[in-house]
């Protein structure tokens, strides 16, 4: 039903999703918690610059940072400067533009999640010798599980319906940077409706069914009374 | 270094500053007492350093936790609390809750936790979430979960408010001797008066941000001039040694001195010192002794003072039992028809002694 | 890297390339012009570029990232389209009609065929009456699914897609004489990436070959040197 | 229709079921009484209508709030829930709090509120948000925020363990003459005998999900069987009349049915009818009566039973002071010397006793 | 600076998301609470759905949007029904398109937020004579407030960044579809590059102002200690 370049763009897919959510639950869980429980006078302002890459258009988005990570901008010098190869045009060069285009998707519901934890539950771990990272991970994670999982499904959903700044960066190579949404996109620019059709159908179903698995197995919030 | 607690502490709330510097015994069970709002909470949470004031020092047996240069943050100072609300963790299970502290503090296992659960009754509840124990249930989960962290500080904020009377008279005598196996100084705030007088060792009183007495039980207990109100539970504690064991009838005579008084038995041995109490509404005071009465203690004293009580109708009279302070307390009308007066010598009637330990 | 419009003319020149040397390798990617011009200015791994005008690889021969010269290889032609009713019998002056809501053409900004579209439009002085029924696709392909959608009744295109079986349904297609607009001159490239790659060589050579240029002008590409009426027709 | 509530649940949860079938007077107090885990929370929660049972049936003064078909929403039940955790709105200021409950129902005001806030002391606190209250303030303004909807059921879980003896008895009196004043009845979960002594009319003793025994206070504290733990608060509660007044030692003396007893004045009236608790821990007995002693109150009893008590060292003797019942705590030594038994004329000798209303 | 077309583009921008982030809330809102509150099994296939417009490229969701508002799509031809005219290329096709796209973006915020509040102060209002509806809006939504701020700057965002849509159906008509997002696309696509970095930078800067205020405005969410 589906050719051989529609499973390959899938598959590549799943792994660019999977990796960035990955990549952003590292990356997106401290800032969170740091915007979360900090005091500073600019939390505001990080709060604001983490949500920014949502208001660009992301062709555009894509196009500043082919421009930063291309060989004359500052991302693509430090690349070439540590390992000689630049960012574009590679598979990691869309994981690292993706990072960047979910990180708000990932940090405001954790942030949101670890907020409303509020302050007793780690003061109770506290006193039972429960260091503040230890205390982060045995008692803030788990009581803000359903905000990760929210967290993660906008995070991998909109990585996978992301193709402007995929387009840009990636250079639309099969294999390598030609994920579904391109290969979609690729599709319906070519006026191949059936071949669009059916691999939208293919990752609506797979989608749904893999949203349906998290929903089932997302904990429900647990309150004190 | 010397044992002992150095608490000093100063800052200040919109609406509210505590200003306390006290010094603690090293052990035994020091109560916090005094209304609601006093500031109790707030002191035992600068002690767990879950409160950090702008002024402090706090002294542990010799080791620096807080002053203008050092600060020991909470997970490393081998507490235990218990919280006002129980605060368990509502993601865990009962089970969950008490291996928490348990897992992170392996190293100093001394309270054998097995006792401590099938003493509060929380055995069948290990595997259920804290949504759905009832309030007394997680209060106890909660102290549970205090100890089962091997504490070398005990803090407990009211930890027996939500109980029923058969429930706090099982714990009650467990924390005693808690603090008595293990040396554990017990950190104890509480509203009733029954419990400070039949727990506390040293007491402290709270109000309005201040420590407005500090001192051992007796010493506080027996002073007229504090506005502790505890009201019906107005009495002294004597400090005692076995003297007598009546097995038939399951009473011991406790001697101190100024006389003796029987009482029921406890498990003590002929020798053990212990503390009785005697609260001012069980004296009675009669110019004679009689013997055809059920009261079986009958001591002979001195007045030294009489005090109004808050009631216009009643007054609290001191008396001297032979170096030893009673309190008793009468009506006006009566201590007025026995012409009492500060130097009579009577007879104090004793309806009921508690012993405490 | 090749425009959109020469998805099915190109793809068809590859398997016939690839039928004559059958161990070569040829991968064509197909998007905008412009944003190809973009990638291999920060060192996208195309060797050849094949654009839908000659703006951009002249662009790129003077930033240096050519390693031909720019050489054109086709005209596009622009078509009034229709996509039930057939158009053949329409002319400009038709789309005045108050039964017609909306035109389609690409955006005339960034676009070649929408800039012609404009072009002929205003040659035959209908752009004044016919701007507020104007609507713009992305590209000439977004522009074509207006109509093929409904919401647009009819489009300027490219004939290279009038004459694509997917489109061309009941509705027919009216060619928009070349005189009204500037050429739509195509031109291709070897970049500098692809300096040292002879078969990025032999392919741009095979493209001048016979078969393929057969296989342009049955997608309706007027090739340089012929004349435009040859173009779409088997 | 008649008066009263009627209130039958059933239902199972793992590890705990509800079966209760009771029938509780349309006015006055009535207190829920039970062990930690024993379901008062549970039955509160079911009649509010927060627990929605499988088999239930709840008329509330006439009208079904509860049955096979019917089911009255909380928010149309018109009662007033004070929480066992105060459970304050946390987006609301104390005063927000308050409001909530009384703009929604701004037709049916009864309670002065204004009364009630300063009653309850927290009047300077109507500007602050519930996390920077105490424990025993949270509470206190959850009573208050209960009593500003005007019930006409007022359901109250363990309102006062959080607060000190003195705030307990400014509230006690200000609960018991609400419920006099404007005829509420006013259910009341309460772990403390002494509050439960002191304030029920009608006393519901819950165990284990089951309802152990429901009547009237003076029916239920009088019965020997029962095993109500009350402890230091067993005791029985007399209903009497005021017969005269002392102005001079503000003492009042109450006559029943069987004698007089002195009572410090509460401020009622020659003639009143009012309560009186005597707790078998005051009350001693002699053989006759004395007249040097400060206990003013001696009665002529009988005694008609004798039964162990927990520690066996002690016994509960209970009396019949021509009519109306006492008891009193004796170590078994003491009526084994005064040789007591059923039938024995002796003289009840009651060192204190408070007046309840 | 900027020329009138970019103003007019920025305004019409503003005017799009603010309308569509309203939408959103009044839409989401409930959505979200039945998520939160249901015990319902189904509840996870409809969590699932709302989920699913993120995972499709932008521009093919665009695509068969297009097909559904057209003359012989669904939506088309309720709408021709309805008053006679068709939505896309109007700027309320691009307000509909946009409500369906950012939908997720609302929900999931919310549903998180609203499990935290838990069942207790629900109770309490109960109590307290409030209906359900009464309770939900002076208990739930006050308690959410973080939930609901999340919520509509990831809207809001979202929405000001969208153009695969809003392109597809929009038309690009200058002062009806045309908004910032795509106004700033057209010039990149035709290199204007010095035009397309003013624009962008005064959608960063006004982004990053609007946000600022939403996150200094932030209540901190209250616990009850
Ligand atoms: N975060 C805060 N900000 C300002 N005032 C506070 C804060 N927390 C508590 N208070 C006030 O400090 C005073 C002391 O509070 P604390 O909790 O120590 O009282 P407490 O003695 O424990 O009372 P309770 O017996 O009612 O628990 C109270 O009046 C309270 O209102
Ligand atoms: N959601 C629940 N699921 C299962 N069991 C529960 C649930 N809630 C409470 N229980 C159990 O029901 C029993 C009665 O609880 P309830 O809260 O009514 O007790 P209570 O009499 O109010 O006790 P306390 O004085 O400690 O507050 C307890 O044993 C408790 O563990
Ligand atoms: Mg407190
Ligand atoms: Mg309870």
């Amino acid at each position: 039903m589906l050719t051989e370049n529609d499973w390959q763009a899938l598959w590549l897919t799943v792994r660019l999703a999977g990796i960035v959510t990955l990549i952003l639950l590292l990356i997106g869980t401290p800032i969170a918690w740091w915007l979360a429980r900090t005091k500073r006078r600019w939390k505001g302002a990080i709060g604001a610059v983490v949500a920014l890459p949502l208001v660009l258009p992301p062709s555009v988005l894509g196009f500043y940072l082919l421009l930063a990570m291309g060989p004359n901008g500052p991302v693509g010098k430090f690349t070439q400067m540590l390992g000689g190869t630049l960012l574009p045009f590679s598979f990691w060069g869309l994981v690292v533009a993706s990072v960047f285009y979910s990180l708000p998707f990932m940090v405001q519901p954790l942030q949101s999640a670890f907020e409303a934890v509020g302050d007793r539950p780690l003061e109770v771990a506290a006193t039972l010798r429960a260091s503040p990272l230890d205390a982060f991970f045995s008692v803030a994670v788990p009581l803000a599980a359903p905000g990760f999982l929210t967290a993660s499904i906008l995070t991998f959903a909109h990585t996978v319906g992301e193709f402007g700044v995929v387009l840009m960066i990636g250079g639309n190579l099969p294999g390598v940077t030609r994920v579904a949404s391109v290969q979609i996109y690729d599709h319906v620019e070519a006026l191949e409706y059936m071949q669009a059709h059916r691999l939208s159908a293919v990752m609506l179903v797979f989608s749904f069914f893999v949203l349906l698995a998290l929903y089932a197995w997302r904990p429900n919030p647990k309150k004190e009374r | 270094m010397e044992e002992g607690i150095e608490a000093c502490f100063r800052f200040d709330w919109p609406g509210f500053s505590l200003d306390v510097d006290l010094q603690l015994p090293g052990r035994g069970i020091t109560a916090l007492f005094g209304h609601s709002g006093s500031g109790k909470t707030t002191l035992l949470r600068a002690i767990a350093g879950l409160e950090r004031t702008a002024h402090g020092r706090l002294v542990f047996s010799g080791e620096i936790w807080q002053d203008q240069n050092r600060w020991v943050p909470t997970h490393k100072r081998p507490i235990g609390y218990v919280f006002q609300e129980a605060s368990l963790f509502p993601h865990l299970t009962v089970m969950g809750n008490l291996s928490y502290g348990m897992k992170r503090n392996a190293a100093a296992r001394s309270i054998n936790l097995e006792h401590a659960i099938e003493l509060l009754g929380i055995g069948h509840l290990l595997d259920r979430t804290p949504d759905r124990l009832s309030g007394g249930e997680r209060q106890r989960v909660g102290i549970a979960r205090a100890l089962a962290v091997s504490p070398r500080l005990l803090l407990m904020d009211e930890p027996l408010a939500a109980l029923d009377l058969k429930r706090r008279q099982e714990i009650l005598p467990y924390l005693e001797r808690l603090h008595g196996e293990l040396e554990i100084p017990l950190l104890y705030v509480s509203h009733s008066p029954d419990e400070v007088a039949r727990l506390a060792d040293h007491l402290v009183v709270m109000e309005e941000g201040r420590a407005l007495a500090s001192g051992t039980l007796v010493e506080i207990l027996s002073r007229l001039d504090l506005p502790i109100r505890l009201g019906e539970d107005t009495g002294v504690v004597v400090e005692a040694v076995v003297a007598e064991r009546d097995r038939m009838w399951h009473l011991v005579r406790v001697a101190f001195p100024g006389g003796s008084l029987w009482v029921r038995e406890q498990g003590s041995k002929v020798g053990d010192r212990v503390r009785v109490r005697v609260l001012a509404r069980d004296v009675s005071i009669a110019l004679e002794s009689h013997a055809d009465s059920s009261i079986v203690n009958t001591l002979p004293a001195t007045v030294s003072a009489i005090r109004d009580e808050s009631h216009p109708a009643l007054c609290l009279v001191r008396l001297e039992a032979g170096g030893t302070p009673l309190l008793a307390r009468l009506t006006r009308r009566s201590a007025s028809a026995l012409k009492l007066t500060p130097g009579c010598t009577v007879w104090a009637q004793i309806k009921a002694v508690a012993l405490l330990a | 890297a090749a425009a959109a419009d020469l998805k099915f003319a190109m793809s068809e020149i590859v398997t016939r390339f690839k039928g004559l040397h059958p161990t070569e390798k040829v991968e064509v990617i197909y998007g905008s012009s412009g944003k190809f011009h973009t990638q291999i200015q920060q060192g996208a791994p195309y060797d050849l570029y094949f654009s839908a005008d000659v703006e951009f690889p002249r662009e790129l021969a003077k930033a240096g990232l050519a390693a031909s010269e720019v050489t054109p290889y086709a005209f596009g032609r622009i078509v009034l389209w229709r996509a039930t009713l057939d158009a053949s019998r329409m002319t400009l002056e038709s789309l005045v009609a108050p039964s017609i809501h909306h035109i389609a053409i690409a955006n005339p900004k960034h676009a070649p065929y929408g800039k012609r579209a404009e072009e002929a439009l205003r040659a035959s002085g209908l752009w004044e009456r016919l701007e507020p029924k104007l609507v713009y696709g992305e590209n000439i392909a977004h522009a074509a699914q207006f109509v093929q959608t409904g919401n647009a009744q009819v489009g300027i295109i490219a004939l290279a897609l009038a004459v694509n079986p997917e489109l061309s349904g009941p509705g027919g297609y009216w060619l928009i004489p070349d005189t009204l607009h500037k050429p739509l001159e195509q031109g291709f490239i070897i970049t500098r990436r692809a300096e040292n790659n002879p078969l990025a060589k032999r392919f741009a050579e095979y493209l001048s070959s016979q078969s393929a240029r057969a296989v342009m002008t049955r997608y309706g590409f007027v090739l340089s040197g012929e004349t435009s009426d040859a173009a779409g027709k088997p």
